[in-house]
């Protein structure tokens, strides 16, 4: 069964983004395949490649990334969210003539319609909070 | 075939930015021809009152939901429950070119969908 | 005497219910943000009677009339509030 | 039939009353993060009799003891839930 | 002279950061001398029952609590009617080093101080 | 009267960033000074200098600046809270090893002693949530 995740949490804020890690870990570990986690509205700063969590406090992104490297995981990160909350790629820095960018490898940014067609196909589609 | 979506809109407008982005996703939804159906709910129902955010400096809300049935989305439901339980006349709930259902079993009307995008 | 500051609707959040567990006669209550949804029933959502006050800017956004007993202020109302009444509580989320 | 799943507490927020608002028997309600709270009195907080779920680890993170009627359950069996029940709908904040 | 100083603290532990960030920051000001009065109300209760989130890869927060009182905060103080309305059993509240005061009106305790603090 | 400021909110996400510039405005227009603002939890995305909101939506950041330009304001951003949601100054960044930087002109990091010393000597002290 393929399932979309839209993650609405971000990381060291509310828990609905370790939740969600954890959900994705077990739906991958019970043979099921992720259509697509599409990250939206706080949910964006999941992408961030700067965040630096106090040593002894989980590391999340680095288990989305890894997650995403071992199964080739659509890490969507919704692009008009992430604007509005200075979270940018190389080239949206470029664009908008903002001084550096911070989307971390494995993320990519893309529209709304992203969210519109994993939810058309996916055979099951879950929120996570933030 | 594609699946029926669902958005369940169950937040004020202006305190956090949830509506406005339900609002927007359910616009980008449409524009894909994956035309959701829309339940306002709990305090989802405050996004149709009337509103004038130009003294908190924000854009209304109010010309997302006027471009929904300009994106085929005719009928918008609203839960008969939580207009009630917050005091609202229904006939200060409106819409242009809209038509608002009030739906007395929100319960029933959300098993029918395969999705639910909740906002 | 204390100002209670409440920003969350009344039936969205628990904020105003522990606000209003905390309030004592000669207190002030200023609904701000989403709060401002309280003032158009303040009997029905349990207010005080007295010094009960609501940012007009967040009112007016949302298309709020404000009940008789509640008084609209703005910005510059709300920074004399604060100069008149100490501690300030603000309850959130 | 659908899956409900809370993240809120049960006095925190409105997300449990919401959800419950929706809930026809047959449905199932899974109770996450802050929502576990309560599992500990599901009479109390007007939970449904049949089908209430809450994820172990929250309540174990939490402290809470789940009541006789919830059944306590792993991610693996969450996902189960899922592939069992359609829509999936969450409510929260 | 310095204001005295109240940290109220009202959000259930690991759902959201404030009840962590609160204890960062009142562990903070008794660190600084500032030493605050602490109060815990509405699901701010909840940190104070015992806990153990390895499961959810999350530190405990009794860490900071039990810290509490080696900073020289030694009571705790407790919305009594919060403690009731959870259901929880008094007896199962408790905090090593700390006495743990039930207050019936937090309201005239909240007005004796100069800033309030709320997590 | 001294007065200061503590931020909960991120800027386009909840609204207690925009209504603590509308208050910290008219705190100064009516003649009182702002000893600090400190920007704590989700309230340190305000210092992020890669916001891009929509040209029609307002532009807290320029807004925060120029006061704090006009008026001299500390602007203070918790650095611990800040480190975990990835807000960070230039030798933050170089310190932990991360790609770039993105604390905005204008705000500091400090530690929470500033929030402590703030609630001790100013005369008023006001909170906005998130």
């Amino acid at each position: 069964m393929q399932f979309t995740l839209v993650v609405y949490g971000a990381p060291h804020s509310s828990e609905g983004a370790a939740t969600a890690l954890r959900f994705a870990q077990a739906t991958l570990a019970a043979g099921h395949g992720i259509y697509r986690v599409f990250f939206y509205a706080d949910g964006v700063h999941n992408g961030s490649a700067l965040a630096a969590p106090p040593q002894d406090e989980q590391d999340l992104l680095g288990q989305w990334q890894s997650l995403q490297q071992d199964h080739a995981l659509d890490l969507t990160v919704c692009i008009a969210a992430a604007q509005r909350r200075g979270l940018l790629s190389e080239s949206e820095a470029n664009r908008l003539e903002k001084p550096s960018a911070n989307l971390a490898a494995g993320f990519s940014l893309a529209g709304l319609g992203q969210l519109a067609e994993a939810a058309a196909v996916s055979d099951r589609l879950i929120s996570f909070g933030g | 075939m594609a699946n029926s979506i669902l958005a369940l809109c169950r937040h004020a407008p202006y305190g956090n930015t949830l509506a406005r982005e339900g609002l927007e996703a359910i616009l980008a939804c449409a524009a894909m021809d994956q035309i959701p159906a829309v339940l306002f709910t709990g305090d989802g129902v405050y996004q149709l009152l009337e509103q004038d955010p130009q003294a908190i400096n924000e854009k209304s809300l109010r010309r997302n939901l006027q471009a929904m049935p300009m994106f085929g989305i005719e009928q918008i439901h609203v839960c008969e429950k939580s207009v009630a339980a917050r005091g609202i006349a229904t006939d200060t709930l409106q819409l242009a070119g809209a038509e608002l259902v009030l739906l007395a079993d929100t319960g029933a009307f959300i098993r029918d969908f395969d999705q639910v995008l909740s906002f | 005497m204390t100002l209670h500051i409440v920003n969350q609707s009344p039936l969205g959040g628990s904020a105003l219910h522990d606000c209003l567990a905390s309030f004592v006669e000669g207190d002030a209550l200023l609904l701000i943000e989403d709060a401002v949804y309280a003032a158009t029933a303040p009997t029905h959502h349990k207010l005080p009677q007295d010094n009960i006050y609501a940012l007009t800017a967040d009112a007016h956004a949302r298309g709020v009339k404000l009940a008789q007993g509640v008084k609209g202020i703005d910005e510059a109302a709300w920074v004399d509030l604060c100069v008149a009444h100490t501690p300030i509580v603000s309850w959130f989320r």
